[in-house]
């Protein structure tokens, strides 16, 4: 079986769907949440670079620079949050997060 | 090249630059104060460039400016100059909130907006989006020392980093089955006699990213949350600009580049459409706090916008144009008279706080049930014909489920309004608020004349929104 | 341009916003705000009525159409325009509205708390309700349909009784309700003709599946204000918490606002659809009559006694707009404005009660003619008013429903003429209750009789009851054109669909 | 014009003395309504002369208009014909001798001036009935006559008991209302307009005519009859609609006569007269107006005979009396009925106004077995009570021998009569029972009136007697003087048209031939009536009680009036209140707000329901986005 | 090419592998390794797919900034590992029904991707032969897409001014002078003249501290309107007289 854009795709596919699982089934803390969805951007940079080879088109590449770039920022400002929390709460514990509810 | 068509968003950027150097350099007590003056400088600049600035796409199709992105532009700008006069009084009774980044986020917040209603290109769009919800993440946990506020930024990042990576996974299943990232590419991509399935679920992932930032069902759960758990005057903004552009964003998205699907996606609409507006009007019933209860309700005009977009037509278009405009200042007048619930230098913010509020306080409680009934779609307050438009977009298009919906809907939130209006009027009183200062009276008394008066400047509103929709659909 | 040679009808409905302007102007102490809020709002609605008086001696009452019509264009794409104008079936309403208004504003004379305020919403209503009987825009309507709820619920809720907060709210989530529904119908149309002018409307063929929803999204709005059984209680616990002069309003005119839209929309626009449904409107009428005044037998409130024989009357005028024939449409159309006076006469007796008694119990009640005998002659004529006696108005809108109903059915006029022996019942035992007897209670002992100002606002109401009573001419001239060619039209467009026709259980003269 | 006077001088004297009363006094108010309603009487004799003498032609006095709506017209007009004629006539005189006699009778009672404004106003009520030139305006008087009797019967509003009976005056009378105004409805629908002259004009043409009811084509005039007639028979109090009259004997005495004897009960009987050109074609309904009115002539005689009020029995007596006009009605007699009406109403004010005497007498007191031997106390009295009853006897010479004669020959020979004159002979005989049972218990025997009011029995004042004597004259010889006119060879030229016998035009010459037997018949019964009620109640005073207990169960049912009080108690009245209180309570608070109540409270729980999920979880809120993601997806490849 | 399809599966297995590991071990500390292993696993599979320059970022940037900076921050939090619960939500079962269906579904749809007949017309940048990659995307990056790289500047801007908004701190716990405030502080702002009557004591009086009308006086300048418990504000000394 010769490699593919498939190949890429359904590893991505996979790869996205354990940052979901990894987001919503996790109690432990939130600095996983958040490494749950690297492995999203991950999954969409993979899908990005896969796509951009077959088409044989440098947007893919290109955007991927950009997604990089944001996660980057994200990463930064999502752990500054949590800092934030950790220093008002104490704790970085998932379940703990349910201040506000109903 | 045509670099011109970007005036508004590289004006604001510069501007926000500078107004964060001046911060940093001005004496430390009257910075808020100085940046806030000069953003709102900035976003009145800003505004007069959008009016003036040539229209026409931009830097190799990824940026368009035309007569939608300016109507909504115009919203957008005004809704948050409006926050941030809301901001000015508010943030500096609060500890830790009067700090000249505040201001300076805001206008980051509103240059990624821009941005985003002038997206030609899934990639604008992503980075206007994330220059947007960057911005109000941070500003949301603005009050670091407050748990509440923390626990509000954190799930506003959380949930939205997970919904921007689903964007982006939709962006790029997009990209990978149509071949490009450029709007109008992907909608000559989709003149193919039967789009792949890749695509459309491509479509759906991008859907539900867009819907997460306008909060809708069932993708809203984070705005409850995040709505009460913030300071209220970032929840003043949380509530208008981003909403509009939000929903803009995914007008022109669902109709630009996807919109050869509108058979494959209408549905969806729909369903999101009624889920929102039942939601938006069965929770808030239960609700004690009135931030949380104007969250819910939220949602529920975001249901009733997507009304339009499901009609999928002009006419659709136009007539959710109409509702954001006027659904962006009733929810700025709202969160403004919250701002202004304060006894003994706290805020207050659950219903029972208003009791008798009409008898203390007849201006502010006026206001605000003029505010609440038009929110519910009693005429002649704007909210009425922002629904009556909507609803008619729906019937036009022959969604009478979804019109019937809105109908049901409206009466339940018709109750929640008026228990507020009953308990302002009718409860007996429970204490004076402090003295409100001039600013949040004039972001009241505008929002007031905005929501009271609407209907003068309703013949001018619908043609300017009508010229939007036509820019949006040629 | 219009008869008047000025925008007249405009001016009548938005002259009250300005004495609200004037009277928020009111600056000085409780008292000065009070009083001048006061005269400010007689003044105001007594202008109101003065100028209206052109509309009854200018309007042409051999015309069938819209008359001192006005135009302005507003959303053009849409279809929507600023139109005003009124026909046959509308000036009496209009009138009503501004004569009840100051006699509204009167009966509320002695109102302590908040008066500013209360005098406001009374002048903020008389805007909407004239604008509602001028429009002819149905969006303008609709408009006007809907705030009118605004004052009204704060009438009840600020200024009324015990249990007001739930009369109020009730009230409004009724209304709103109906006219949500309402308002999906007037979407259909305004989708179907691409326009909201009720004149371009009425002359606007639809097909019967059309017709037929949009009756009942019509009917759901209508069916409330009216109030049609089964839809009534939110009436009932209105008037009873409602201050005497929002009851005055409620009865005098915002039910008649469900008849106007019957006549105004469901008949001539949805003739097909109204046809078929005439027989459950006949229905509803003729059980409403029946039940509202079998329960109004054994109230105690004096209130509520009221409010379900108002029920009963007005479900004598939905069955007489559901006959399409003159004199049943006729016939209702004085029975709606008769039950506009007598019914609000009614609540001002009630009034004038509590205001001496501070109670709207009958418990106890009995013998007040003793002291307050000509109070007792003019409740008298209104009590025979609303049993429907010759020579005063409620006679004629019955005597005409009665006759038009029996064109279409023997039962629905036998039913419906039930309300002959069954109000009689329940007025003349509440009469009797209240003020024959030996007069037991000691606070009772006390009364005094009429003073000027209650004079002011019942004598007029008894003239307009005789008056209709004895010269209905001079009232059915308005609307004989409009209704005359309303009922023909009706006809043409019935023949046009005769299989329908045909389904109806109709009992009829072969000849 | 002059007319018009005789019509609307009693109204402006109602309104003078009831809104100026009381500045005028109780001397100025009875002056004002007196003088106004001679001004009427002598206005009604001139031109009822006029009309009747055929002097003038019939015509009609336009006042203005009253209601056009489309071609349902109906104006201020007076019908000014014969039997218009006629009415006013006996109307004005009757009600001018009740005004006069009332001035003594109603001295000193606490609001004259309202009551003399009530009196004349009914009397505006009645005439604008008998004149009324369409059948709207003719409901107008109607209904109006029904108020007015509620006013005057509730007149002394602080006796319970008086409102009672003035409100079941009202509603029974309503009850008739109901047929007569669908009545009109019923003819408008089939001759296009309510005008009389339309009516009477067109009444040929839509003889063929049928009307869809319970399932069947019923000829239409049928149908208009027995409406009209059902509204006559709550006005006249027949059986099923006459439980009023007898309660209506609360009111002061002058308005039992007025109102109870000489006109507002015989509005059902003109009524039926004014009809008569659309009746001829309406022999079903006809022959229902015969079988009630027969029935109530002896029902209502058999319940005179055991009450012991003195009015009581004289308001009984009036229902029977109605019973033999309605039957000559119902036969086709209808000059014979108006005949009977006019003698009627000369003999039963009298009887009435003398009761009033008696009851003047005896202070109030009402009830016969607490009289008796009060002949020799007031003869004056005592004497035209005599008078009274031999006439309503129809005891030869007097005014009821003639009228009631006329009835019981045109039913013996009239079609479908035969049971009317049963009933009719029979009745005969139960009046002068219960006529001289009063006479004998009232006058003769041992005095049981109580001792403190015995020394206050005393003849009434002249302005009391005087009326007596003129009714008295008129009930000798009523009979004997208008018989040639309203009967006689000279009815065709007096009635002038004004009633229609076209289906019997032979019967009142066949009348004229009636055999002896026949002829006598009433008389003798009558005779035998007095014989039995001096048997019973002079010869053997214990007869009756001994009686009473062997026939128990029919005299309980006698005394009772057939219990048709408790009938209606228990059919009606109650169920009606249950009924009520049942809508009220389960119908309106239970279903009809429980319905929304149930809706608001399904809303609030979902309410709940939808704020529970908002756990506050991010974990949770992350999974409901996929479950949407998931949905959405699905949704798309199902429904692609 | 067999290589590349032996490599592709290796690394995609460890990766996929290491991806499971970052969102079940216990320890943060753990996770955040296994997310590095991750990245180096997707810079080789970008690797394959023709994407060096994008790999090396991935190696030199991220792993090199992002990764380090969520270990710091794990490291920094002083998180009690014991406290950390392991395990799943509640709802996992369901969670992971729902999983797998997304999963499939996800896989259904991207296994059907084939070459859309109109993309080679709709590309923007076609990649250019003989030019390197890293070259190639150097010549768009800087001219095309200047717009969103300013963009992209800002949001890392953004990202900044939100990181020190929402963690740097001025250092208020250490006590400073203020000369000038020390300078212009009166009399009257500290003190209170009180006029009392002889022979009462000054507990009758309610003049005790806490002053009521201490929160009425006018704030230092620089003290934070809330009182913090280790900022003193200078106690007003009450002076009594007689």
């Amino acid at each position: 079986m010769p490699l593919s854009v498939s190949h890429y795709l359904v590893v991505s596919a996979i790869l996205l769907v354990i940052g979901i699982f990894g987001i919503f089934m996790n109690r432990k803390n939130v600095i996983t949440i958040m490494m749950s969805i690297e492995l999203m951007l991950l999954a969409v940079n993979l899908n990005l670079v896969a796509f951009s080879g077959a088409l044989g088109d440098l947007t893919g590449q290109v955007f991927t620079m950009f997604v990089l770039t944001v996660a980057a920022a994200e990463a930064a400002i999502g752990l500054a949050i949590v800092v934030t929390y950790f220093r008002n709460r104490g704790s970085i514990a998932v379940e703990d997060v349910n201040l506000m509810k109903g | 090249m045509n670099w011109l068509v970007a005036l508004p968003e590289i004006a604001l950027a510069i501007l926000a630059m500078a107004i964060l150097l001046v911060g940093a350099f001005a004496p430390k007590p009257g910075a808020f104060r100085l940046a806030s003056m000069l953003s709102l400088g900035a976003l009145l600049i800003t505004t007069g460039l959008v009016a003036v600035a040539p229209q026409g796409i931009g830097y190799g199709g990824l940026f368009v400016a035309d007569a939608f992105s300016r109507f909504v532009k115009v919203v957008i700008l005004a809704s948050a100059a409006l926050a941030i006069i809301l901001s000015l009084d508010f943030n500096e009774r609060e500890d830790e909130m009067a700090r000249f980044e505040f201001p300076v986020l805001i206008l980051f917040a509103s240059a990624g907006m821009l941005i985003m209603v002038s997206a030609n290109n899934l990639m604008t769009l992503y980075l206007g989006l994330e220059l947007q919800s960057l911005a109000l993440y941070v500003i949301a946990a603005f009050a670091r020392d407050t748990l509440r506020s923390a626990e509000a930024g954190l799930k506003y990042f959380v949930l939205g980093s997970l919904a921007s990576g689903l964007l982006l996974y939709g962006i790029s299943l997009v990209y990978g089955f149509s071949g490009s990232m450029d709007f109008s590419r992907i909608a000559t991509a989709l003149l193919a006699p039967k789009p792949s399935a890749g695509l459309i679920v491509g479509m759906i992932f991008v859907l539900t990213g867009l819907s997460f930032k306008i909060a809708a069902v069932p993708f809203h759960m984070w705005s409850p949350d995040v709505y009460e758990g913030s300071p209220t005057s970032v929840t003043a903004l949380l509530g208008s600009a981003p909403k509009v552009a939000g929903i803009a964003l995914l007008l022109r998205v669902m109709l630009v580049p996807f919109g050869h699907l509108l058979p494959q996606w209408q549905l969806l609409i729909e369903i999101v459409s009624i889920a929102s507006m039942v939601l938006g009007s069965l929770a808030p019933i239960m609700q004690t706090n009135v931030k949380r209860l104007l969250a819910y309700s939220a949602i529920g005009h975001v249901g009733y916008a997507l009304m339009g977009l499901a009609a999928g037509n002009a006419n659709g278009v136009t007539d959710t144009l109409v509702y954001l405009a006027t659904y962006a200042f009733m929810a700025l007048g709202s969160f403004a008279v919250i701002i202004a619930m304060r006894r003994q230098g706290r805020p207050v913010e659950t219903i029972a706080d208003l009791s008798g509020l009409g008898r203390n306080d007849g201006a502010l409680a006026l206001v605000l049930a003029v505010f609440l009934l038009s929110m519910a779609g009693l005429p002649p307050f704007s909210g009425f014909f922002a629904k009556l438009y909507v609803f008619l977009a729906a019937v036009h298009s022959g969604l009478w489920t979804l019109a019937a919906f809105g109908i049901i809907t409206s009466i339940f939130g018709l109750y929640y309004y008026l228990r507020i209006v009953k308990v302002m009027y009718f409860d007996a009183p429970a204490g004076v608020f402090d003295h409100r200062a001039p600013s949040l009276s004039f972001v009241i008394a505008a929002t007031g004349i905005v929501t009271t008066f609407f209907i003068v400047v309703l013949g001018p509103v619908t043609a300017a929104a009508q010229a939007a929709a036509q820019a949006l659909l040629g | 341009m219009n008869q008047a040679g000025f925008p007249l009808l405009s001016l009548l409905t938005f002259l009250p916003l300005v004495g609200c302007l004037v009277i928020l102007t009111v600056r000085g102490d409780e008292a000065t705000v009070a009083s001048n809020a006061r005269w400010a709002a007689l003044w105001t609605s007594l202008i109101v009525f003065v100028l209206s008086l052109v509309l009854w001696f200018e309007f042409d009452r051999g015309q069938a159409g819209f008359q001192f019509t006005e135009r302005l264009s507003w959303l053009p794409t849409y279809g929507i325009d600023y139109r005003m104008g009124i026909d046959g079936i509308s000036v009496l309403f209009v009138l009503i509205t501004t004569a009840l208004t100051p006699i509204a504003i009167l009966s509320s004379w002695t109102a302590k708390v908040r008066v500013r305020e209360y005098m406001l919403a009374f002048l903020f209503m008389e805007t909407t309700m004239i604008g509602l009987f001028c429009s002819l825009d149905f969006v303008m309507f609709f408009i006007f349909f809907e705030a009118v709820l605004i004052p009204m619920f704060l009438i009840i809720g600020v200024w009324g009784g015990e249990k007001r907060l739930y009369a109020a709210i009730k009230f409004f989530l009724y209304m709103f309700t109906g006219s949500m529904v309402m308002l999906l119908g007037i979407l259909a149309l305004w989708f179907h003709a691409g326009t909201t002018s009720i004149p371009v409307l009425l002359q606007t063929p639809l097909s019967r599946d059309m017709q037929f929803w949009l009756f009942l999204a019509f009917l759901a709005a209508f069916a409330v204000k009216i109030p049609i059984w089964p839809v009534h209680t939110w009436l009932i616990d209105a008037h009873r918490e409602a201050p005497i002069a929002g009851s005055v309003l409620l009865a005098g005119v915002l039910a008649n606002m469900g008849g106007y839209g019957f006549l105004r929309f469901s008949v001539p626009m949805l003739p097909n659809a109204a046809e078929y449904f005439a027989p459950l409107m006949f229905a509803l009428g003729v059980i409403a009559i029946i039940y509202t005044s079998v329960v109004a037998l054994v109230q105690r409130d004096m209130l509520k006694l009221v409010a379900y024989s108002s029920v009963g009357h007005m479900a004598i005028a939905v069955v007489g707009i559901f006959t399409f024939t003159v004199q049943g449409i006729e016939g209702s159309l004085f029975r709606m404005l008769s039950h506009g006076f007598i019914t609000a006469a009614l609540f001002l007796c009630v009034g004038v009660l509590m205001d001496r008694t501070r109670s709207q119990s009958m418990d106890g009640f009995g013998g007040v003619v003793h002291r307050m005998p000509f109070f007792a002659l003019l409740f008298m004529i209104f009590a025979m008013g609303t049993v429907g006696l010759p020579g005063t108005a409620g006679f004629i809108g019955e005597i005409l429903v009665i006759v038009g109903a029996l064109k279409v059915n023997f039962w629905v006029a036998f039913l419906t003429a039930i309300t002959l022996i069954i109000s009689a019942v329940y007025t003349l035992v509440w009469y009797r209750r209240i003020i024959f007897g030996a007069l037991v209670r000691p606070d009772l002992k006390a009364l005094v009789d009429l003073n000027g100002r209650e004079m002011a606002m019942l004598i007029p109401l008894v003239a307009l009851t005789l008056w209709m009573g004895l010269y209905p001419s001079s009232f059915s001239v308005f609307f004989d054109a409009t209704v005359g060619a309303m009922a023909q039209q009706h006809v043409a467009a019935i023949a046009g669909t005769t299989h329908l026709a045909a389904a109806l259980p109709m009992a009829g003269v072969i000849r | 014009m002059i007319f018009a006077i005789a019509v609307f001088a009693p109204l402006f004297g109602s309104l003078i003395s009831g809104l100026f009363g009381r500045w005028l006094g109780d001397r100025g108010a009875m002056g004002v309504s007196l003088l106004f309603m001679v001004i009427a009487a002598a206005a009604g004799i001139f031109t009822g002369g006029q009309i009747l003498t055929g002097l003038v032609p019939a015509s009609t006095v336009s006042i203005g208009d009253w209601l056009h709506v489309g071609s349902f017209q109906a104006n201020w007009e007076l019908r000014y014909d014969s039997l218009a004629a006629v009415m006013v006539v006996m109307v004005t005189v009757v009600s001018t001798l009740i005004h006069l006699y009332s001035v003594g009778y109603m001295h000193g009672d606490r609001s004259v001036p309202r009551f003399f404004a009530y009196l004349s106003l009914f009397t505006f009520a009645m005439l604008m009935l008998v004149t009324a030139n369409d059948l709207l305006q003719l409901f107008f008087g109607w209904e109006g006559v029904g108020l007015v009797s509620y006013l005057l019967i509730g007149f002394w509003y602080d006796k319970p008991s008086a409102n009672a009976a003035a409100i079941k005056a009202f509603i029974m009378n309503r009850v008739g209302d109901l047929g007569f105004a669908l009545g009109i409805a019923l003819v408008f629908f089939l001759f296009g307009s309510i005008q009389l002259d339309t009516i009477f004009a067109d009444a040929p043409l839509h003889n063929a005519a049928t009307y869809r009811l319970f399932g069947t084509n019923m000829h239409a005039y049928d149908v208009i009859g027995v409406l009209l007639f059902i509204g006559a028979m709550g006005k006249s109090a027949q059986i099923g609609l006459h439980t009023w009259l007898a309660d209506a004997m609360e009111g002061p005495t002058p308005v039992s006569a007025l109102i109870h004897a000489a006109t507002m009960v015989t509005a059902g009987v003109f009524l039926m007269a004014r009809m008569s050109p659309l009746l001829e074609y309406a022999p079903f309904a006809l022959t229902v107006v015969t079988i009630i009115g027969g029935t109530t002539a002896l029902f209502a005689a058999t319940i005179g005979c055991a009450q012991t009020d003195i009015k009581r029995v004289i308001a009984y007596s009036t229902c029977s009396q109605l019973g033999y006009m309605f039957v000559a009605i119902g036969v086709g007699a209808y000059q014979a009925s108006m005949f009977h009406l006019i003698c009627h109403a000369c003999f039963k004010a009298l009887l009435f106004l003398t009761a009033g005497s008696v009851i003047h007498a005896m202070s109030g007191e009402q009830d016969m077995r607490k009289m008796g031997g009060l002949a020799r106390r007031i003869p004056y009295t005592y004497v035209m009570m005599w008078i009274g009853s031999l006439a309503i006897a129809g005891i030869p010479v007097l005014s009821g021998f003639y009228s009631k004669d006329a009835i019981l020959d045109a039913a013996y020979f009239g079609r479908g009569g035969g049971y009317g004159f049963i009933c009719g002979e029979l009745a005969t005989f139960l009046t002068a029972f219960y006529s001289w049972r009063l006479i004998f218990l009232t006058f003769h025997g041992p005095s049981h009136v109580a001792p403190e009011v015995e020394h206050h029995v005393h003849e009434s004042p002249l302005v009391m007697t005087g009326p007596l004597a003129v009714l008295a004259l008129g009930a000798i010889f009523a009979g004997m003087t208008l018989r040639y006119s309203f009967i006689g060879g000279g009815q065709g030229l007096f009635w002038a048209g004004s009633i229609s016998d076209i289906h019997h035009p032979n019967l009142l010459t066949q009348i004229e031939h009636t055999p002896l037997f026949i002829e006598l018949l009433p008389s003798l019964l009558g005779l035998l009536g007095i014989l039995t009620a001096f048997v019973m109640y002079i010869a053997m005073p214990g007869l009756p009680a001994r009686m009473a207990q062997m026939f128990g169960p029919i005299y309980r049912l006698f005394l009772n009036k057939w219990y048709f009080d408790e009938l209606y108690d228990a059919v009606f009245v109650r169920p009606y209140h249950a009924v009520a209180r049942v809508l009220w309570h389960v119908g309106d608070e239970g279903i009809i707000d429980g319905i929304p109540r149930g809706g608001a409270a399904l809303v609030r729980g979902s309410s709940g329901g939808v704020v529970r999920l908002q756990t506050g979880s991010l974990a949770g809120y992350a999974f409901v986005m996929l479950i949407g993601l998931v949905v959405l997806i699905t949704v798309f490849l199902i429904f692609r | 090419m067999i290589f590349d399809q032996i490599f592709f599966y290796l690394f995609s297995a460890v990766l996929v592998a290491a991806a499971v590991m970052v969102v079940t071990s216990r320890n943060p500390v753990h996770s955040v390794l296994f997310l590095i292993l991750c990245f180096f696993n997707a810079a080789a599979l970008f690797l394959i797919a023709g994407a060096e320059f994008l790999a090396m970022i991935l190696l030199i940037v991220y792993i090199g900034a992002v990764a380090v900076l969520f270990l710091f921050v794990v490291m920094m939090l002083d998180i009690d590992f014991s406290q950390l619960r392991a395990g799943v939500q509640r709802y996992a079962p369901i969670g992971a029904v729902i999983g797998v269906i997304l999963l499939l579904e996800l896989v259904l749809v991207v296994g059907g991707w084939r070459f859309s007949a109109s993309a080679p017309a709709l590309r923007l940048n076609p990649a250019v032969a003989g030019i390197s990659n890293t070259d190639a995307l150097g010549r768009v990056l800087y001219t095309q897409y200047a717009f969103l790289f300013e963009t992209a500047a800002l949001v890392l801007m953004v990202a900044m001014i939100g990181a020190i908004v929402l963690t740097h701190r001025d250092r208020r716990r250490s006590r400073y002078q203020n000369i000038a405030e020390q300078i212009a502080r009166q009399p009257a702002d500290t003190m209170t003249m009180l006029d009392l009557p002889i022979g009462v004591g000054v507990k009758q009086l309610g003049i005790l501290r806490p002053k009521p009308k201490l929160a009425a006086l006018p704030a230092p300048a620089e003290a934070p309107v809330q009182l913090a418990s280790d900022h003193r504000v200078p106690e007003p000394i009450t002076r009594v007289e007689g």
